[in-house]
């Protein structure tokens, strides 16, 4: 990233709403757009993609954004793709904790936002099951599924109640990315249902994660 | 970085994420790698330079701020006074002199985590196991090092020869009151290994720290302290000890055979490896006049992965270590 | 107070600060100011000084003088020295109940070593009553509906505090004139408080309206150049510098020209909105400060890739501050 | 300075004044406080005491471990708070750390009434009630519990009848020189706060029986609270028991008279 | 969370009572104008055993009691020890600055909150830096200069605390300061003090400082706090628990009546405003039910509440006061014949009981 990119600190006015859209990391203040984030300004012209259905005048106008110079999302929200750890299954669900946003876990929920006294921390989110695969969901057995220390790629669906995200696997590149066998060693992925332990060459059935 | 998870080729997590997913292999690829590697870069014997600064608080009779990497804490020496009079139970006289500083409970540290230094550590709850146990490793670690000097903390009075009635009647001294060192030390940031850091900083402060000259003056009945820097002294400290942490890194486990399993030993651990491992020793040296080390204190907790090798081998990691902290000391 | 067994604590007996012999007059100097009263004491200030924070930031305000000339043992000056991390945004505590926004917390407390007095590790009522004027200074400034769900905690520890009064003035002055000089360098601590804070939650990447910066300013019947009908009102206050009167924090944002927190007692007279103004001028040059630190870090943190670089660079920058 | 009451069977008067049957100016009143679902506020001579009563309402999530054994009837919560100005030296009570006398107080209030409220009509239900004592002077007790009982009443809380407290001391040393001088040891009605740090005393509530409340009741009446804390001759307590039972028919009388009479001022429209 | 800002409205609600409230002139829920003071039963001297007390009765129903007590105490010397030493001529100890203000002590006790919770803290700490104001009530409570008094005020809430009850607490404290007695002094000079036990010979703690002084001086009063609120382009005072759940700004103002007569300010704070923790709305074309536009991504979402702006929908407000607003609010307060000398007005009339 170039390092002369112009900074904008919060409180920095960045045009009018004549003028500019507002993107991310800016607020509005009766008619004028201001900064809210200290990052990286940036100006797009590219607005063709939110044309579907919205107000038309929205699309000539640049969007001023900010982001942050570590360029972490730092929330997860409805449809982000995460990354976490089972850390309980049970009968009707399995809960997981987010460690990471983005599909390969590109932003790391730092350690400073885990919650406090949890086991290894992240946001603490759940897995119901119906909410495990898409197809014959009724069929679907959690501890066939997932296993306590599994990590997992799933999709955020609700903000949930004030304990727990609701994620789901109920597609195909979601589901356990990465299973360690009963004897402790790390497993393929032998089938979308299946992973084999290559030491002992025995399977272990599991909601697969299709490999990208 | 590849090393140890070729079993999923599929992935493309960045090292910051599969150390947070996946920490132990995370950890166990590092230190697979042809020349043993940590994700912070050090090898495995290496420890983090300790800086050291003494004398930045205002309000303290000794100060000092130590850096161990990310790991920075503060430590402020405020001496009180105790009345001899007040001491409910005053140890027999016989007692010899260098308990009675434990005796007395003249030396109250306390290790503050709450300060925000880590997300694990907010404030608002009593203080954590942790900082507990640093604190209680601190106090046994300065009683059993006998670091200071009974003598300096003693304030005596020589009583007047009385009345000329009364034929010398013990013109004796007595020990009126005792200075009480608090030694607070705060967390400011945390990452793996506080006791090594908060001892550095105790042991900066003390030998930092100025007390005030004082006596016990008769017409006022207590003890009066001189405001003038010039009279004060300094605490003698008899030796210098310095501990060395030590984290066990191992993949043994019950369900393999113990001669499968590969064990490193991790001088200095950060933030993440502590977290990683359960297994740690401490080894606490003191070096003489001769330049000779000795062991002063040994603690070892959790796990049965490393041996009298392996310990021998950390003594003198830790000798080397107290050569290192000798200079940071002696430059602050 | 009953012993907390979770400490160390001082021996049965009890200890008592000790009692100085009384210093010769001549060599108790009272600190003066040697700024202009519309001056500012320097700030230092950096960001990134906790790395497993997700934001924290050290500040800190040296005393013109230095106290170590005059041979005492006693200070005669403190100077402000203040720690702040900011942890979240965070999942709710398990207690809390679902909120649609984000849930501020604050901690404000004193290091044991921070004041001439040796502070306990609990918070009293002071320390809480800080907290609740830096909530309430923060809140405004947060955009506190683009975190649902999410709780953060900003936690300050004061390694030096500002004094109330000055120490050497106190004994023939008869006590109705100590017992309202209290407080003063409280909001000298609230001003640093908010400075810091700010620039904590900034670093952590949390969306503001505006950079919020304290000022402080006093109204003192010292001498010097009597305006305003024998008032002086002068910025950044020390109070061991002048004999204060009233005095006013306001927690500011220069681009709005709007103040989330104001808290002014004493003998106001009719001088409050003279205060309010000056403490504004005060904070207004403390966000100068506060956003040539935002500025460097953030543009430290684009340039170098990776953040570990900056922050050993600013561990580093403490560093020197702290010994001078 | 001990309390002289050699003259109290001489001059058949108290020091303040009164017989050694008479009850104190009682005043109360009902609904005093229009945020609550039920207040009162009760004089007994200087002692004053507000009671608010909240619920019944639905028990709180967090918290109330104890409330398992308690879920099919309402369970009544008493928080009863002595005011740093209420007695004669100022007292700082810090909240929290309450003292055994308080938490004993709260608790025999709780234990009254809990046999006394219908619960059963309200399960998994709570009634808070908070005292706040803003002036002691004796029989604080008795009035916590009259003014408890008011402020249900205001509740709407359905109870079996109303409770009445009073204290009954015992003139005479009452320790250990017994055998003679016996006639001097006669009851007395309703201490005040005097009386009461000098004789042993005990306080008594009963709850009416059946009877239409003020008239001829007393058949019915069950004893509800005997509480008595100092030592006295055993032969005298039968006697205090009778000048209390009687007592309490009196203080019944005022309370229904207050009930009534705040149930009139509601229909005649002057209060809410 | 505290108690007083647990409300159940919606945001629909919240929106439309904001905007009535930043009508010109408002219009606020209960009728009233913007400066005009709910009504409330008071009286004062309500206890026998206490020096001062008051009681007073808000219209929504909180209720306060307060009792003054005070008791006769050594003033410290500041440590100092006339003694000879060999150095100098005196000695002296670090000054204690837990004396400062520690002539009264306010407590304040707010059921379901514990001591130490913040709002009771916040709440004395204001009340007591108005008492402290320019150090009059200290100088009234020297009795010579070896002895002092020292006023305990304990202010009980005796009911849940439905608004911010800081004003319904300080205007109770004013009346029971106002109600206060002291022993008049019988003993002269520094000597022990000792004083008459006739009730009836007692002083006021606040009276008319010098009767035989100029005769324009006006009687000194305790300090009151009052509670103002901004709204659009309106301030309010004395707002109800639902205005203050939409107010852009809660600022507490303690004024007091100095001896000519005019209202001061003696201390200011600006209080947390309730309305920045309510949830906003969501405007119509994102609401996934009724909206066309369910499929809009994260990022428009928020654009398009930002450009909103809280205009249809319901936000909580952001930001601070500005200052022509704040000086407004204190002159306001502080008019001649204005809120503040109406609100001291009407207590100074409250008989006894």
């Amino acid at each position: 990233m170039a390092s002369n990119q112009p900074i904008s600190l919060p409180g920095q006015h960045l045009g009018t709403t004549e003028t500019s859209n507002v993107g991310a990391g800016t607020h509005i203040q009766s008619g004028h757009i201001y900064s809210s984030l200290a990052g990286a300004l940036t100006s797009s012209t590219a607005t063709t993609k939110s044309g579907n259905g919205k107000k038309p005048t929205t699309k000539q106008r640049p969007s001023v954004s900010v982001t942050r110079p570590s360029g972490a999302q730092l929330l997860p929200e409805v449809g982000t793709v995460v990354v976490g750890r089972i850390t309980r299954t049970g009968p009707r669900q399995a809960n997981l904790s987010i460690l990471a946003l983005g599909g390969n876990g590109e932003h790391v929920i730092s350690p400073a936002a885990s919650s406090s006294g949890g086991d290894g921390g992240g946001f603490p989110a759940i897995i119901r099951q119906q909410d495990i695969r898409a197809t014959e969901i009724d069929k679907v057995k959690v501890g066939e599924s997932f296993r306590v220390g599994d990590v997992v790629r799933a999709v955020v669906i609700s903000l949930g109640d004030e304990k727990a995200y609701y994620c789901s696997t109920a597609r195909n590149e979601l589901g356990v990315v990465l299973a360690v066998s009963e004897w402790g060693n790390q497993m393929f992925p032998a089938s979308w249902r299946e992973f084999v332990d290559p030491a002992t060459g025995l399977g272990e059935s599991r909601k697969v994660a299709k490999p990208a | 970085m590849a090393n140890g998870m070729e079993a999923t080729p599929m992935l493309l997590f960045s090292p910051a994420a599969f150390a947070k997913l996946t920490p132990v292999p995370f950890l166990q690829a590092h230190l697979k790698q042809p020349t043993p590697t940590r994700p912070n870069g050090r090898s495995a014997q290496a420890f983090r330079q300790p800086t050291v600064n003494t004398g930045s608080l205002t309000h303290s009779d000794g100060s000092a701020v130590v850096r161990v990497g990310n790991t920075a804490v503060v430590c402020g020496v405020r001496a009180e006074m105790l009345l001899a009079s007040d001491i409910p139970k005053p140890p027999p006289t016989s007692a010899a002199p260098e308990h009675c500083i434990e005796e007395l409970g003249l030396l109250v540290p306390n290790l503050e985590l709450s300060t925000g230094c880590s997300p694990a550590h907010l404030p608002g709850n009593p203080p954590t196991s942790l900082a507990q146990s640093l604190s209680h490793r601190l106090k046994s670690l300065l009683h059993s090092s006998n670091i200071l000097d009974i003598n300096d903390l003693r304030i005596d009075y020589t009583e007047p020869a009385t009345d000329p009635d009364v034929p010398d009647e013990e013109p004796k001294t007595v020990t009126k009151a005792y200075w009480t060192l608090y030694l607070d030390v705060l967390c400011i940031a945390l990452d793996g290994n506080a006791f090594d850091a908060a001892w550095g900083a105790v042991v900066a402060a003390l030998r930092n720290t100025l007390l005030p000259k004082a006596w016990w003056d008769v017409d006022h009945e207590g003890i009066v302290c001189s405001p003038l820097a010039s009279e004060a002294h300094k605490l003698s400290l008899k030796d210098l000890p310095i501990p060395s942490t030590f984290a066990v890194f191992s993949t043994r486990s019950p369900l393999k055979q113990d001669e499968d399993a590969e064990t490193w030993v991790l001088a200095d651990p950060d933030g993440f490896e502590e977290a990683a491992c359960k297994e740690f020793l401490t080894v606490a040296i003191t070096q003489g006049r001769n330049g000779k080390g000795s062991i002063l204190k040994l603690e070892k907790e959790g796990g049965r992965c490393i041996g009298a090798t392996e310990i021998r081998q950390c003594a003198k990691l830790a000798e080397a270590r107290w050569s290192e902290w000798e200079i940071a000391l002696r430059g602050s | 107070m009953q012993a907390d067994r979770r400490r160390a604590n001082a021996p049965a007996g009890g200890t008592a600060p000790p009692f100085f012999a009384t210093i010769p007059r001549e060599s108790l100097k009272r600190p003066t100011r040697t700024r202009k009263p519309d001056e500012h004491r320097k700030i230092f200030l950096r960001t990134g000084v906790v790395p497993s924070a997700s934001g924290s930031a050290y500040y800190e305000v040296p005393p013109e003088s230095d106290h170590t000339s005059d041979g005492l043992l006693i200070p005669s000056s403190s100077s402000l020295k203040i720690t702040c991390t900011v942890h979240g945004p965070r999942p709710l505590p398990r207690n809390a109940q679902f909120s649609p926004n984000l849930l501020l917390t604050t901690n404000v407390k004193f290091a044991p070593f921070a004041t001439r007095q040796r502070r306990g590790y609990v918070r009293d009522a002071s320390e809480r009553d800080l907290g609740v004027h830096l909530e309430t200074a923060l809140r405004g400034v947060v955009i506190a509906d683009r975190w649902p769900k999410s709780a953060c905690d900003v936690v300050i520890t004061i390694l030096e505090g500002e004094e109330d009064c000055f120490w050497g003035s106190a004994p023939q002055g008869s006590d109705a004139s100590k017992g309202k000089a209290g407080g003063w360098g409280m909001m000298g601590v609230l001003a640093g408080c908010i400075t810091v804070a700010s620039a904590a939650i900034v670093d952590a990447g949390i969306d503001c309206v505006d950079l919020i910066s304290g000022g402080v300013a006093a109204k003192t019947t010292s001498l010097g150049a009597a305006t305003d009908g024998g008032a002086l009102i002068l910025l950044d206050p020390a109070p061991a510098e002048h004999d204060i009167s009233a005095a006013c924090v306001v927690g500011y944002l220069p681009s709005r020209d709007e103040l989330t927190e104001i808290w002014m007692k004493g003998g106001v007279g009719g001088h409050s909105e003279a205060l309010i103004d000056g403490a504004v001028r005060s904070a207004t040059l403390a966000s100068t400060v506060l956003a040539e630190a935002v500025k460097e870090a953030a543009q430290s943190r684009l340039g170098v890739s990776g953040g570990d670089d900056a922050a050993n660079g600013a561990l580093k920058g403490k560093d020197t501050a702290m010994t001078g | 300075m001990p309390l002289d009451t050699s003259t109290y069977h001489l001059a058949h008067l108290r020091l303040d004044g009164r017989r050694w049957n008479e009850l104190r100016r009682f005043h109360a009143l009902l609904s005093t406080q229009a945020s609550a679902d039920g207040s009162s506020y009760l004089e007994s001579g200087n002692s004053k005491v507000i009671c608010t009563v909240t619920g019944p309402s639905e028990q709180r999530r967090s918290g109330a471990p104890a409330s398992n054994a308690q879920r099919d009837s309402a369970q009544i919560i008493v928080d009863i708070s002595l005011a740093g100005f209420s007695g004669v030296d100022r007292r700082k009570t810090a909240r929290g750390s309450k003292d055994r006398k308080v938490m004993e107080m709260q608790h025999c209030v709780e234990e009254c009434f809990g046999g006394v409220v219908l619960g059963h009509l309200y399960p998994h239900s709570v009634v808070q009630v908070n005292v706040a004592v803003l002036s002691q002077d004796g029989g604080v007790l008795a009035a916590c519990i009259n003014a408890v009982g008011l402020a249900l009443v205001d509740a709407g809380v359905p109870m079996m009848g109303y409770v009445a407290a009073v204290t009954v001391g015992s003139t005479g040393t009452g320790g250990g020189s017994g055998g003679e001088g016996e006639d001097a040891d006669d009851p007395v009605l309703d201490l005040n706060g005097l009386e009461e740090n000098e004789l042993p005393f005990l306080t008594l509530a009963t709850v009416g029986g059946g009877g239409d409340g003020g008239g001829d009741a007393g058949e019915g009446d069950k004893v509800n609270v005997l509480v008595m804390e100092t030592r006295m001759q055993m032969a005298k307590l039968e006697s205090m028991v009778a000048v209390g039972l009687e007592g309490c028919k009196r203080v019944r009388a005022l309370l229904d008279a207050a009930v009534k009479g705040h149930g009139k001022k509601v229909l005649e429209g002057k209060v809410g | 969370m505290a108690p007083y800002a647990n409300l159940p409205l919606s945001p629909a609600e919240l929106s439309y009572l904001y905007s009535s409230l930043a009508q010109d002139p408002p219009i606020r829920p209960d009728g009233r104008s913007a400066t005009q003071f709910r009504p409330l039963i008071a009286e004062s001297n309500i206890l026998p055993s206490a020096n001062g007390s008051a009681r007073i009765c808000f219209i929504d129903g909180t209720e306060a009691v307060v009792g003054v007590k005070a008791e006769v105490e050594q003033t410290h010397e500041n440590h100092l020890v006339a003694q000879n030493d060999t150095r100098d001529g005196e000695r002296t100890g670090r000054p204690d600055p837990s004396s400062a203000g520690s002539w009264f002590e306010i407590s304040i006790e707010i059921p379901g909150l514990r001591d130490d919770d913040a709002l009771p803290v916040f709440l004395a700490a204001m009340l007591t830096e108005a008492l402290l104001g320019d150090g009059e009530l200290t100088l009234k409570l020297r009795i010579n200069n070896r002895f002092h008094w020292r006023l305990y005020i304990d202010v009980l809430l005796l009911s849940q605390p439905l608004s911010y009850p800081l004003p319904l607490l300080s205007l109770t404290t004013h009346l029971s300061l106002l109600s206060t007695r002291l022993p008049a002094l019988i003993s002269e000079g520094d000597e022990d003090p000792l004083f008459s036990d006739d009730w009836e010979a007692s002083t006021f703690l606040y009276t008319q400082p010098n009767s035989n002084a100029a005769g324009k001086l006006h009687q000194s009063k305790p300090p009151i706090t009052l509670l103002v609120i901004s709204a659009g382009e309106n301030i309010i005072f004395d707002p109800s628990r639902d205005e203050l759940a939409v107010a852009e700004a809660v600022v507490a103002i303690s004024i007091r009546q100095n001896l000519l007569g005019h209202m001061e300010v003696v201390a200011l704070r600006t209080i947390d405003a309730p309305s920045r923790l309510t949830a906003s709305g969501v405007p119509r074309s994102l609401d996934a039910t009724t909206g066309t536009n369910a499929s809009v991504s994260n990022a428009d979402a928020q654009a398009l509440r930002e450009e909103d702006e809280g205009q249809s929908v319901w936000r909580p407000p952001r930001g601070g006061i500005n200052r022509a607003k704040l000086s407004q609010m204190m002159a306001t307060a502080t008019m001649e014949n204005g809120i503040g000398q109406e609100v001291m007005g009407g207590l100074a009339g409250v008989q006894g009981s």
